[in-house]
């Protein structure tokens, strides 16, 4: 069983990668920190997201261990700067 | 009525600002924010501000329904605006009404200082020696290593 | 320029908004003191503010810089209103620009606390049920027993 | 040798006398203190006005010990409600 996240990047994310969205595969009970670990697996550019980056889950902010369910929508959020 | 907006056209200050006001209210307070000529000590032209538009509307109504219970009343509009912004153009307009004035201001750097905090928007600075670079930013609470 | 009068006429916060605003300056603040609707639980249906008006002028104006060495700008304007006012029109404006927003709010609210604590001004208060009395106020510092 | 000020009486002092200003004359030397007293002695209704009143001496706000000169102009504050 696998499930399928649809990842978001903004900004310096986005300017990074040079993409600003992405469908990444995970093993059923992934979490977003297993999301990170397999995102920078994938070497250049990918290495260099943080490890442990800001992420949003469906549009609101979550931790490293939140676990990801098929369809979820996680964006990257690097430090904001509204105002 | 508390009212939160993200926008791409220009801010009217008067217009925030009459979104608030009752007979009950004794003060009145209008926030802006405004594009400046520097940061750090260089010179700049512009700004581009970028945002997750979907999670920003739900963020920012969240802020002011919070704000709202310091303010003790429903009288606050906030709008942030999103794009390209020449210098002294306004991102961020901020009204509340209340009867009396110390919630007011709590309630309105409340607004602004989550706004900072938790709001997703970035801000690309244009330098007057043609540069250009993503401003430093906060790490949202309860996310990453945080 | 440091902006502060004692008027008659209705106050257009945008004109005393106007005065304020410079490139450098992000952060933009003004306040408004209103007329509203109750006091202590009573009806009220309209003020008039008296005021010692040579003095008053040289008080704000002294308040006006004081608040100006805090805002670290010349960017403040105050406005006084006296004479009968009706439920809803502005008694006092402030509007202050900075760089950055602390200094900002620190200054606005630091006006409105000294003009309510030293401002040589009244407020005879009209009640819904006809009768009519002067406010409560502050004995100002410096000054009778304190 | 005598001098003489200018009182100026506002809000409820002006209600209270039924007057805004009054000169008084005074013995040289008298002070803020010794000009209340004078008023007060007066009788009703001046002694109900504060033995120790908020006063301006030529606009400025002055404790009661401040001596006074000829032409002053001394205005009875009461508490103020600005703003």
């Amino acid at each position: 069983m696998a499930l399928s996240v649809q990842t978001l990047f903004f900004a310096a994310y986005r300017d990074l990668l040079g993409t600003s969205t992405l469908d990444v595969e995970l093993p059923e009970g992934a979490s977003v920190s297993d999301l990170v670990v397999t995102l920078r697996a994938r070497g250049a550019p990918f290495d260099a997201l943080p490890e442990e980056p800001a992420v949003a889950v469906n549009r609101s902010y979550a931790p490293m261990g939140r676990s990801l369910a098929e369809g979820d929508e996680v964006a990257f959020i690097p430090p904001v700067a509204g105002g | 009525m508390i009212h939160s907006r993200i926008v791409r056209n220009p801010i009217a200050p008067s217009e925030v600002l009459a979104r608030v006001g009752h007979p009950e209210d004794g003060a009145v307070l209008l926030f802006l924010g405004v594009v400046r000529d520097h940061a750090d000590g260089r010179s700049v032209t512009g700004m581009r501000y970028e945002c997750y538009e979907e999670m920003a509307e739900e963020v920012l109504a969240e802020i002011a329904g919070e704000a709202a219970l310091r303010l003790g009343t429903d009288r606050l509009a906030v709008v942030h605006r999103v794009g390209e912004l020449a210098i002294g153009e306004t991102s961020v307009a901020i009204a509340v009404s209340s009867p009396h004035r110390g919630e007011g201001y709590d309630a309105s750097r409340f607004v602004i200082e989550e706004i900072k905090k938790r709001l997703p928007v970035w801000k690309h600075e244009h330098y007057a020696d043609g540069a250009s670079a993503w401003v430093e930013g906060t790490v949202p609470p309860g996310t990453g290593g945080a």
